[in-house]
């Protein structure tokens, strides 16, 4: 975990409600795809995290929905600097991929999948990314995932766009060795029931400090319990248990 | 030269600064943020008997300069603190630390302080009667000076360690409770905890927290905090300790001069990990700027 | 079509929205602003049997998020205001207003609501049974239920206007005194009056407040009233009215999903003189964003 | 009483710990010297009430202290906007002056008075100002006073510039017809008991809303209670009780 101050370099709407940020700064500490920063905004008295979409030496790319006050204010910024704890949670582990991962997200579920893809080609392996959003109008990023050489199939709920429906429903016929998700608890239940291998998901939880303080975002786990901030919030299938 | 010891219960501090319970962990994880040498002291983890989850998640809300929690005391229980925990820990840390103990009824208070008395590195055994977010314990002890006293008795019975009674603001009369805890054979009074305050979420129109209502902490409660400090150092001769809202080195001045001997930190270490360092360094100057020689001549300095 | 109307003790209102006691003054003075008839209503500066000038200044104290007062019930008397305030008031505002009354016994109270149950502009009795800035009254006949009770059914046998029983938070439980004064024949509720706080000047290492301690109000204080609203509309039939850091459209619909029929604004008054005309025209925008037809239905929908 | 948003023109030192703000913006409501509008600061919960020194079109200057987290953002400040409200208190009545008044300042009780001494020769009468501060480096608006065309007499508690002692030291020989003071309370009291004449006094207090709503600032006087904001903050010689 690292505190230090981001400059704003690029904030634009990628669809509805969704918008980029490109931060410049030390990204020293961000050593995985899947972790997260935890942003300190003006009038605001917790941070906010959100997820790591992209690392290129020093620029830090965040993508993020607005959902409320915190990122209502994020994306009316248009420079200045923000002060982020980076490194914050354990990241994606590649190591048991296989050669053929299925990377699955959900809405802004989507963004930390995008640093993974590059990882795990990188390592030589072939992703292929299921990704699913509610209508056309929503999608963002398809072109990036298939601009890094990864596969990519999009599902919309109302079908404007791809494949009808969720993302489970995108993944018959496809040939996969693992699969990696991030989205809704919702989504990832379904996936965790649907998926014919193994995998890892990313969790979601209103977090107090986001670095294992407050055990505000803690979840019951096969192995015990578990802080979302720092012993996730990437959990492997076998040790989730899903509360009721 | 700025001086910034006090004595607490017996105990030198370096400095009045102290971590609060429940937002610095068991205290071995933050070491590789800083030295925590450098704090007076830190209160750990809540600690109970048996191990315990705690709460259903969202367990926390924001609020204006604020926020609400519903941990709900989850710990490894006071076994695996000894076993494992106090061990990581004094490889890092080379001063007593301030263990906070809760418990369902006195006997509970009284076993996990039996048990943590036994511990070289525990200097004070604060007991939290005031939880306010878990059922059949914690708060409903702090908030009758007859059932503080009772566990303050219990816990007496079983340490020679200075105890120091944890109390609720949510109550009308809270230095009752602090002289009832005194009378009772309290080493000192730490207050306050949380204020019990909710959230509603305006879209799913339920309270934010899956409990309903949390612990409401942060620079917001300041002013209650401070203002029972002021009440309770007037009622009783034990030293007492300052929680609530203080995030800067001129809140920590405020509670001194209220009465408090040392000075908790909890909500800001959440949003600030290094809060506590950053308070402590900038106490010389704070101290210089309003011609304070040394911080224990100011205890109590507004009553 | 957004519906904003509320019936609050058979009395409608047009919207929730009401200044609060004690930042409204007697209303004619704000009409040079705007025109005081959008207002829900408002309840007017606290009155007392005689005239009062209050405390000794310093009355202010900033907080974050908030600030303290102890002005200590400066009015003029009920007989100035029945001759003097509400013949001026009459000329701006066409709708009932909310009569605030606070008092030192409960014959006090009683004569003091007797003589403005005759004016017809009051359409409300507000009982304060809750502030804490004065010595020998206030507070303390909000902190017991039995005290509560007494001047509940005092001010009920002398008129035949609802009668609405303001209380305070600084109790352990504020339904079980709400339950009382609803026994004793209250018509409403109304809270939170303000939390007792307090601030140290650091230069003169003394209170701010020349009292001591005062009343925090202000957005910090929107947690706790909210859970209290929650709790008291739990446990009474009566209709509540929400009060304590409301600045904002969004807090009025936490306050009435929590169990509010209506709502108070008061600080943010103090800052922005024309907080409740800017919130009274964010509700439609509010209730749209929420999916809210009507105000009236969402009374009490996160119990 | 007006609110609006007024921009920050200019904002320089002039003293030790005391700045000058000019400020662009709608000044409609600003009817007389001695009045005094209320700005909204971030991160503050309360107005921070400072006294007009002069108005020019739409240019309102403001001379105030560093005495507080609100004064010390406001020295920090080159631009932007801030929320004012204008036109608050009473002010001084000119009406009451003879020939030739005098005005006696103390500290950041000198800038209303430049108005009224402006005020008061427009009406042709020939103000003497009397100026107290502590030391030479806290002087300021010497020559302003000079400059507009009143008669200047400066005192110094340390005798570093001007008269040593305070403002009350500078009276005796001076030839007046009346008196406007403003200043710290100990010294209004010394000039009540020192001045030959009536004349006006304004007063301080911490203050809640500055518009009369929450009597925070009430005060006694002869003619019962007044609010310091509303009722004052000036208030004629005649009425005041001074508080023990």
């Amino acid at each position: 975990m690292k505190q230090s101050f981001f400059e704003i370099r690029e904030n634009v709407k990628l669809a509805d409600g969704v918008y980029r940020m490109k931060l410049e700064g030390d990204t020293s500490a961000i050593t995985a795809s899947g972790q997260f920063v935890n942003i300190k905004l003006d009038g605001l008295f917790l941070r906010r995290p959100i997820s790591v979409c992209d690392v290129e030496g020093d620029i830090l790319t965040l993508i993020y929905k607005v959902v409320g006050k915190g990122t209502a204010q994020m994306a009316a910024m248009q420079s200045g600097k923000l002060d982020l704890l980076t490194g914050l949670g354990n990241g994606y582990d590649t190591s048991t991929s296989g050669s053929k991962p299925l990377l699955i997200g959900g809405g802004v579920g989507v963004p930390p999948l995008y640093m993974l893809a590059k990882k795990l080609l990188a390592e030589g392996k072939s992703p292929h990314a299921v990704l699913g959003f509610n209508t056309k109008s929503e999608v963002f990023y398809a072109k990036e995932f298939a601009s890094l050489g990864a596969g990519v199939t999009i599902a919309t709920v109302d079908g404007s766009f791809g494949v009808k429906g969720y993302v489970t429903d995108a993944l018959s016929g496809l040939d996969y060795t693992y699969f990696y998700t991030c989205g809704p608890e919702p989504m990832l239940k379904a996936v965790y029931n649907a998926a014919s291998t193994s995998g890892q998901f990313s969790f979601e939880e209103r977090m107090g400090c986001g670095f294992g303080a407050c055990m505000g975002c803690s979840c019951q786990t096969v192995t015990g319990y578990k802080r979302i901030c720092r012993d996730g919030p990437v959990l492997f299938k076998e040790e989730i248990l899903w509360r009721k | 030269m700025a001086e910034m010891k006090v004595n607490l219960c017996g105990i030198e501090l370096d400095n009045p600064v102290i971590p609060a319970s429940g937002t610095f962990g068991y205290g071995w994880e933050f070491a590789e943020l800083y030295d925590i040498n450098i704090l007076g002291t830190f209160s750990f983890k809540g600690t109970t008997a048996a191990a315990r989850f705690g709460n259903p998640t969202p367990r926390i809300a924001e609020c204006t300069s604020g926020m609400i929690n519903a941990v709900g005391l989850q710990n490894p229980g006071v076994d695996r603190v000894i076993d494992t925990e106090l061990p990581k820990l004094e490889k890092c840390f080379h001063k007593k630390v301030m263990a906070n103990v809760s418990g369902f009824s006195a006997e509970d208070y009284a076993y996990t302080c039996s048990r943590l008395d036994k511990c070289d590195i525990v200097g004070w055994l604060e007991v939290n009667v005031s939880c306010p977010n878990v059922h059949g314990g914690g708060m409903s002890f702090g908030t009758d000076p007859k059932a503080a006293a009772t566990v303050t008795k219990a816990v007496k019975a079983v340490t020679k360690k200075p105890v120091i009674v944890k109390l609720s603001p949510n109550v009308t009369d809270i230095a009752e409770i602090a002289k009832s805890c005194e009378a009772a054979g309290a080493d000192g009074i730490s207050l306050i905890n949380t204020l019990l305050g909710m959230r509603i979420d305006l879209k799913k129109r339920r309270p934010v927290i899956a409990n309903k209502m949390g612990g409401f902490s942060g620079s917001a409660i300041f002013p209650v905090a401070l203002r029972m400090v002021y009440q309770v150092a007037g009622a009783v001769s034990v030293p007492v300790v300052g929680i609530g809202g203080v995030s800067s080195a001129e809140d920590v001045l405020e509670m001194m001069l209220a009465g408090a001997t040392a000075v908790e930190v909890g909500a800001a270490n959440l949003v600030n990990p290094y809060a506590c360092r950053d308070i402590i360094e900038e106490l010389p100057n704070a101290m210089e700027k309003y011609g304070i020689k040394s911080l224990s001549e100011i205890i109590g300095g507004a009553l």
